[in-house]
């Protein structure tokens, strides 16, 4: 299945300058997976800044979360609350 | 087992009542132990020497003629704290600011500690430490460092997010954008357009016990710490991570905990105390005094913000913009970036635009405070749609109400919302009795909105059932305002039970997996949903052992209302079991009975609420008072509501504070001036009037109960509501917080001529 | 360091005589417990004067009140009498920090320690109070007005104590008032505060009057034009600006973190006016 | 320095202590006699966590001296309650939801029993004025005043 994700503006420079990257993917951890093996600068961020929102709900660690047909799926970064 | 988190819509028979807390007697008799309350066998005492200057090198530290002091045992400066963080920013951030290495930051910062065996000796010896120091230009304020000639803290940060890549250092270590649309069409649309620069000052969560710890290294290689704290499984990481310690072998226990909103989610002198503690093979005991809390912990950001709107005359906004400059203390954070995030986020915006610049100044290290960012950038946005609503000649309500987010719409953020309560509370303040109420003399009333997004995360509870069939439950989430008792009420619920057989407990890190901070509005979403999940799973094994107690086969039992059940006729008229009629044949049926749960907990719902006040004026001194204050906001579904509502007051207060008195005030010096509660002023119960509270249920579809976060929402909208009830009550639009008398008065000066 | 608890003036006296610089009385220890705090204090010698005999009382005589220095804030109030005769002073000295403060500190600690914005002296100086000291030679008395001397400091000398505050007697129509500025409604230092204290004739025209400024400078401010402003008038709306004025000129504030020049300026005369509005009434109902 | 010895009662107890002359009363209580109910939230008097009543007073007991407890009646959140009977004070506390995180409760409770006691029909202002040198962070206050104000009827006898 393939998925458009929205990168955070602070990712592009590390995504070749892309806004919207085109993934194949089933799962949050396929998604992240093939945009390292794309983009071997997002592995550092992806490590431990990232959360995925998927359709508006906001999945900070879970790679199991699928994704579901025409999803909305953007990288947002890891926040911090009080 | 996988956990199906979906809303089920049910019918309740725990949940939504008010029950006492577990710990309340613990609490009203003075037997509850927070930080300071505990002691072990030869315990130290410690005491962190600060530096006097806001920034300066540190040449050499001399400790000689502390080390000789009689009695005292450890004397620690950065060079027993080695860099062991690989890397990694934020950890070094927590390091640097735990001691002070080539550089104190800012006035307070820590740059040694020691550990004696009494309060005599280890003053007598922080007083002997001789520290050389060259004294640096410093800066305080946030535009003034981001000027051109402004000193620059860090020679290593560049502003990241721009492109190319700046050659020279800055003080803005990053710059955030968010957005769709083409704002500046959007513009060209506009009718009438409201353009307004504001300012807020730096605040403190000032949460009423002090940090507190006592720490224990033995030569083994394990170690203990006590600790008040709003996540014990982040500080055994931090301190692990820090110290070079196996995070096993580190035990840490969470005290109660005398308040933290934000506050004591990262660790600021723990690792000393440990860091003591190993070197002198005693226990030692660490409490911050008041003037240490307020000069190096805590505080939120002061603000600098730009906010553009425009609208047509229909009310429908066209586009919005705003620039956020936030403090961030020396450290770089996320602090303004949260800012441009949330500052939009209850509106449909067709074209915004937010850029949060981060400012790093000689300030302590920003740490979260309830909602961290998002009251200033509220203030800023929500004053400018009051003041646009006012020019189209629309009702602050309807203007508001025209615009609101609603399911589907494209958040400013990005993603798109799912059901949020943004457009139910607009309705609900619309036909709020306090929207009508007549405004007495020099009296303004003003409104205003706020959203959080609210946190899920990893969570672990353990769900034991006694032989009696009581239950106990171990969470991990420290209980910072009555959780126990809405989880409580939550495996009360799942189970069948009553809530009075069911005690909470909150477990150390030993004694179970590793749970994230109660932060983010968590505590309650996050564990009453592994408490569901524990719950769940206890249950299955009861009916597993009431099929066995039946000799019947586990498919021909079902659970309902707190009882196996036989299902059919097939098994006869079998009265249904109970958990105690269960529990007190485990042992023949397979031993205890417990049900666990690890999970990641998703989905935690965003929250809005809108709040409405009214303020009284005194023209002649600029002194200002509220009248009356309500709270509407969505809990999704209210646990337990006393506490719901507890969470609405507090944090309705604690941003009337920040609106009205509350400043960190700086000399020329850079050094803070008022680091007590005389002079930073946080409300006192004379200032305030009773708070009313509304609680609208629009069940997060992403949890089994519909529970969202309540936490933080309500310190969001306070900073514009008043604001925007003192510029009605006054005739100016107010753009400074804290709104204090001074500042008041000179705003009625002028305007009078 | 020492704590000694004398029980007599003249043991209290001859402690702090022979005592090293770093002595401090004690007697609501409201102030100097906060001092003790810090770091950087240092003590040889703290005299506790409570268990001194008469430390504790407030005498009416034919003269007026004394009020000795070991009275809590919080007894005046409890004292029917003064609070009828004096009641700017004794609103005043209940303004002082919280209920808990209430119940330890004293006139005499709130005047000896000499802070520019202590509340009870604006008023005990409008009142025209004065002070009884006991020293190696002997007592004397003094008007409150000339006790601080600047910021923490006081025209006492060494071995000196004041045991008692003296508020004059009370009669005809009479009264006084104290309007202090603060941020919140409790619990901080006063921004402003003005002690205004008045007689009126049998036509109700005021005939003699003390205007008392604090936090407008570095020491308390008795305004001779102030009260010139007031006497022979009946407080009239023009009259009030007349004041209101001239307490904004006599003011010669700073900046700090807890005002502005400007805005102690402006809210002396405000202060002003409603204090002696108060006074007069209170004057008017006797 | 050397200690001095001084005799009180605390909670209806004869006690005796040494301390040091520069020792606050609140130091003694947690330090020397295990009463940690009284909390450190400022020692300077601003927070009202560590009120104890003094002779019939509340205080701030970290701006007294141990040594001036000589001869005196100390009464401390331990003793408040009788036995395992809560004073309708903590019991109203509890009702309300007037303590989240709860470090506050302590001091908030004496200062409200020395209150009742001065006046047992106090106003929602005289209340809210009388407990302004207790600072709680956590409740913006309405619970508590609501506690005050239940368990103040139910002390004159006027429960509902």
């Amino acid at each position: 299945m393939m998925v458009d994700v929205t990168l955070w503006a602070g990712l592009r420079p590390l995504a070749d300058n892309q806004k919207v990257v085109r993934v194949e993917a089933r799962t949050i951890r396929e998604l992240l997976r093939e945009l390292e093996d794309r983009y071997p600068g997002l592995a550092e961020p992806i490590k431990g800044q990232v959360a995925v929102a998927v359709n508006g709900v906001i999945y900070r660690n879970d790679w199991s979360q699928e994704l579901p047909e025409d999803a909305e799926v953007l990288l947002m970064r890891r926040l911090a609350g009080g | 087992m996988s956990f199906d988190a979906t809303y089920q819509n049910k019918s309740f028979n725990s949940v939504g009542t008010r029950p006492l807390r577990p710990d309340g007697v613990d609490k009203v008799t003075g037997r509850a132990r927070y930080g300071a309350d505990f002691n072990m066998p030869g315990q130290l005492v410690a005491r962190v020497l600060r530096s006097p200057h806001a920034h300066a090198r540190i040449k050499n530290i001399d400790t000689s003629r502390a080390e000789a002091v009689k009695g005292v045992k450890a004397i620690v400066t950065a060079a027993d704290l080695p860099d062991l963080t690989d890397g990694d920013a934020g950890l070094f951030a927590i390091l640097d600011n735990c001691m002070a290495r080539e550089k104190a930051m800012y006035d307070g910062h820590a740059v040694a500690a020691v550990a004696a065996i009494d309060q005599k000796a280890a003053k007598a010896a922080l007083n002997l430490i001789d520290v050389d120091y060259e004294v640096l230009p410093h800066v305080v304020d946030v535009d003034a460092a981001t000027l051109p000639d402004a000193p620059v803290l860090n020679e290593k940060i560049f502003t990241q997010g721009v492109e190319p890549t700046p050659t020279m250092p800055s003080n803005v270590a990053n710059r955030a954008e968010f957005g769709h649309g083409d704002v500046d069409a959007g513009f060209e649309q506009a009718d009438l357009i409201v353009e307004r620069s504001y300012k807020t000052e730096q605040t403190h969560q000032g949460y009423i016990e002090p940090h507190a710890c006592v720490a224990n290294c033995n030569p083994d290689g394990t170690a203990e710490l006590w600790v008040c704290t709003q996540g014990h499984f982040v500080y055994r990481q931090n301190c692990a991570d820090l110290l070079g310690l196996e995070a096993s072998k580190l035990r840490v226990t969470s005290s109660e905990i005398g308040g933290g909103f934000g506050g004591k989610t990262h660790v600021w002198a723990e690792p000393v105390a440990l860091a003591l503690s190993r070197k002198a093979n005693r226990p030692v005991k660490l409490v911050m005094s008041r003037e240490e809390v307020f000069r190096a912990s805590g505080p939120t950001s002061a603000t600098s913000i730009d906010v553009k709107i425009g609208a047509k005359k229909d009310g429908t906004i066209t586009a919005a913009e705003a620039t956020l400059r936030y403090t961030s203390g020396p450290y770089a954070g996320m602090w303004a970036e949260l800012g441009a995030m949330t500052s939009f986020a209850c509106y449909d915006l067709e074209s915004v635009k937010t850029v949060g610049l981060e400012v790093v100044v000689n300030r302590p290290k920003v740490a979260a405070y309830r909602a961290p960012s998002a009251p200033m950038a509220a203030f800023a946005v929500e004053s400018a749609i009051d003041e646009l609503a006012h020019k189209i000649g629309m009702d602050a309500v309807d203007f508001r109400i025209k615009n609101a987010a609603s399911e589907g719409t494209k958040s400013s953020y990005g993603p798109v919302y799912g059901p949020i309560g943004i457009g139910p509370t607009l309705e609900a303040a619309k036909t709020h009795p306090h929207m009508s109420a007549p405004l007495g003399e020099n009296q303004g009333r003003g409104m205003a909105c706020g959203f959080w997004f609210n946190f899920g995360g990893q969570t672990c509870t353990d769900l034991n059932i006694s032989a009696d069939g009581t239950v106990t439950i171990a969470v991990g989430t420290v209980d910072v305002g009555g959780s126990r008792a809405s989880l409580s009420l939550i495996a009360a619920e799942e189970l069948g039970i009553s809530y009075d057989d069911i005690k909470a407990v909150i477990a150390d890190t030993s004694t179970l997996g590793y749970n994230d901070m109660t932060d983010g509005s968590r505590g309650t979403f996050s564990t009453s949903m592994a408490t569901i999940s524990a719950a769940r799973n206890a249950i299955e094994v009861m009916r597993q052992r009431a099929a066995l107690m039946w000799d019947i086969p586990l498919e021909d039992v079902y659970w309902e209302e707190g009882h196996a059940h036989a299902a059919g006729t097939k098994h006869g008229n079998r009265a249904p079991l109970s958990v105690k009629d269960i529990a007190a044949e485990a042992g023949n049926t397979g031993g205890p009975i417990a049900g666990h749960s690890e999970l990641v907990a998703d989905g935690a719902g965003v929250s809005f609420a809108t709040h409405i006040c009214d303020i009284e004026v005194d023209p002649e001194t600029g002194s200002s008072r509220v009248v009356r204050y309500t709270v509407i906001q969505d809990a999704g579904k209210a646990v337990h509501p006393s506490y719901v509502e507890g969470q609405y007051q507090g944090g309705a207060a604690q941003g009337i504070g920040w609106a009205l008195n509350e400043e960190y005030i700086y000399g020329e010096d850079g050094r803070l001036q008022n680091p007590g509660f005389l002079d930073y002023r946080i409300p006192v119960c004379s200032d305030l009037p009773m708070i009313d509270t509304q609680i609208l249920e629009i069940p997060n579809p992403n949890h089994p109960y519909g529970v969202r976060g309540v936490g933080e929402t309500s310190i969001v909208p306070p900073l514009a509501a008043i604001a925007n009830a003192v510029s009605n009550a006054v005739g100016v639009r107010m753009a400074h917080i804290p709104l204090s008398p001074p500042r008041i008065l000179a705003a009625l000066n002028e305007a009078n001529g | 360091m020492r704590y000694e608890r004398p029980q007599t003036i003249e043991d209290a006296t001859a402690l702090l005589a022979n005592a090293d610089a770093k002595s401090f009385l004690l007697a609501g220890g409201t102030d100097l417990l906060v001092r003790m705090q810090n770091d950087d204090f240092e003590a040889d010698l703290i005299v506790d004067i409570k268990s001194i005999a008469g430390m504790g009382n407030i005498t009416e005589t034919g003269g007026g009140f004394v009020i000795g220095a070991g009275v809590p804030c919080a007894a005046l109030s409890e004292n029917p009498a003064l609070f009828v005769a004096w009641p700017g002073v004794v609103e005043a000295a209940n303004l002082i920090g919280s209920t808990q403060i209430q119940g330890r500190c004293t006139m005499v600690g709130n005047l000896c320690n000499a802070s520019p914005a202590a509340d009870s002296v604006p008023a005990l100086v409008a009142a025209n109070a004065r002070v009884r000291v006991a020293g190696p030679s002997g007592q004397r008395e003094i008007a409150v007005l000339d006790v601080p001397t600047g910021p923490g400091k006081t025209s006492l000398k060494k071995g000196e104590i004041i045991e008692a505050i003296l508020l004059p007697k009370r009669d005809g129509r009479a009264g006084d008032a104290y309007q202090r500025f603060i941020p919140r409604t409790e619990m901080d230092i006063a921004v402003v505060g003005v002690g205004v204290n008045l007689s009126l004739d049998d036509a109700g025209m005021v005939q003699s009057a003390r205007v008392a400024l604090g936090a407008v400078g570095p020491k308390v401010i008795l305004s001779d034009k102030a009260a010139e402003a007031i006497i022979g008038t009946k407080l009239e709306e023009s009259v009030l600006d007349a004041l209101a004025a001239v307490c904004s000129d006599t003011s010669s504030p700073i900046d700090d973190k807890r005002g502005t020049v400007a805005f102690r300026k402006q809210v002396a005369g405000v202060l002003a006016r409603r204090a002696a509005q108060t006074a007069y009434t209170r004057a008017g109902e006797k | 320095m050397s200690s001095i010895a001084v005799s009180t009662t605390i909670n209806d107890d004869d006690v005796e202590f040494l301390c040091q002359p520069d020792e606050t009363l609140l130091d003694v209580l947690r330090n020397r006699l295990g009463l940690m109910g009284a909390k450190e939230g400022c020692g300077t008097g601003d927070c009202g966590a560590c009120s104890t009543i003094m002779d019939g007073r509340v205080v701030c007991s970290c701006l007294v001296l141990g040594a001036e407890a000589q001869g005196k009646t100390i009464e401390t959140i331990e003793g408040l309650a009788n036995g395992a009977e809560l004073h309708p004070l903590q019991r109203k506390f509890i009702e309300h939801a007037a303590l989240q995180c709860g470090i506050c409760t302590p001091g908030f409770l004496m200062a409200a029993k020395a209150l009742l006691e001065a006046n047992p029909d106090p106003t929602e202002t005289e209340i809210r004025f009388w407990l302004a040198g207790n600072l709680c962070r956590c409740t913006g206050y309405d619970k508590i005043v609501r506690a005050v104000q239940d368990a103040a009827a139910e002390m004159r006898g006027e429960t509902a």
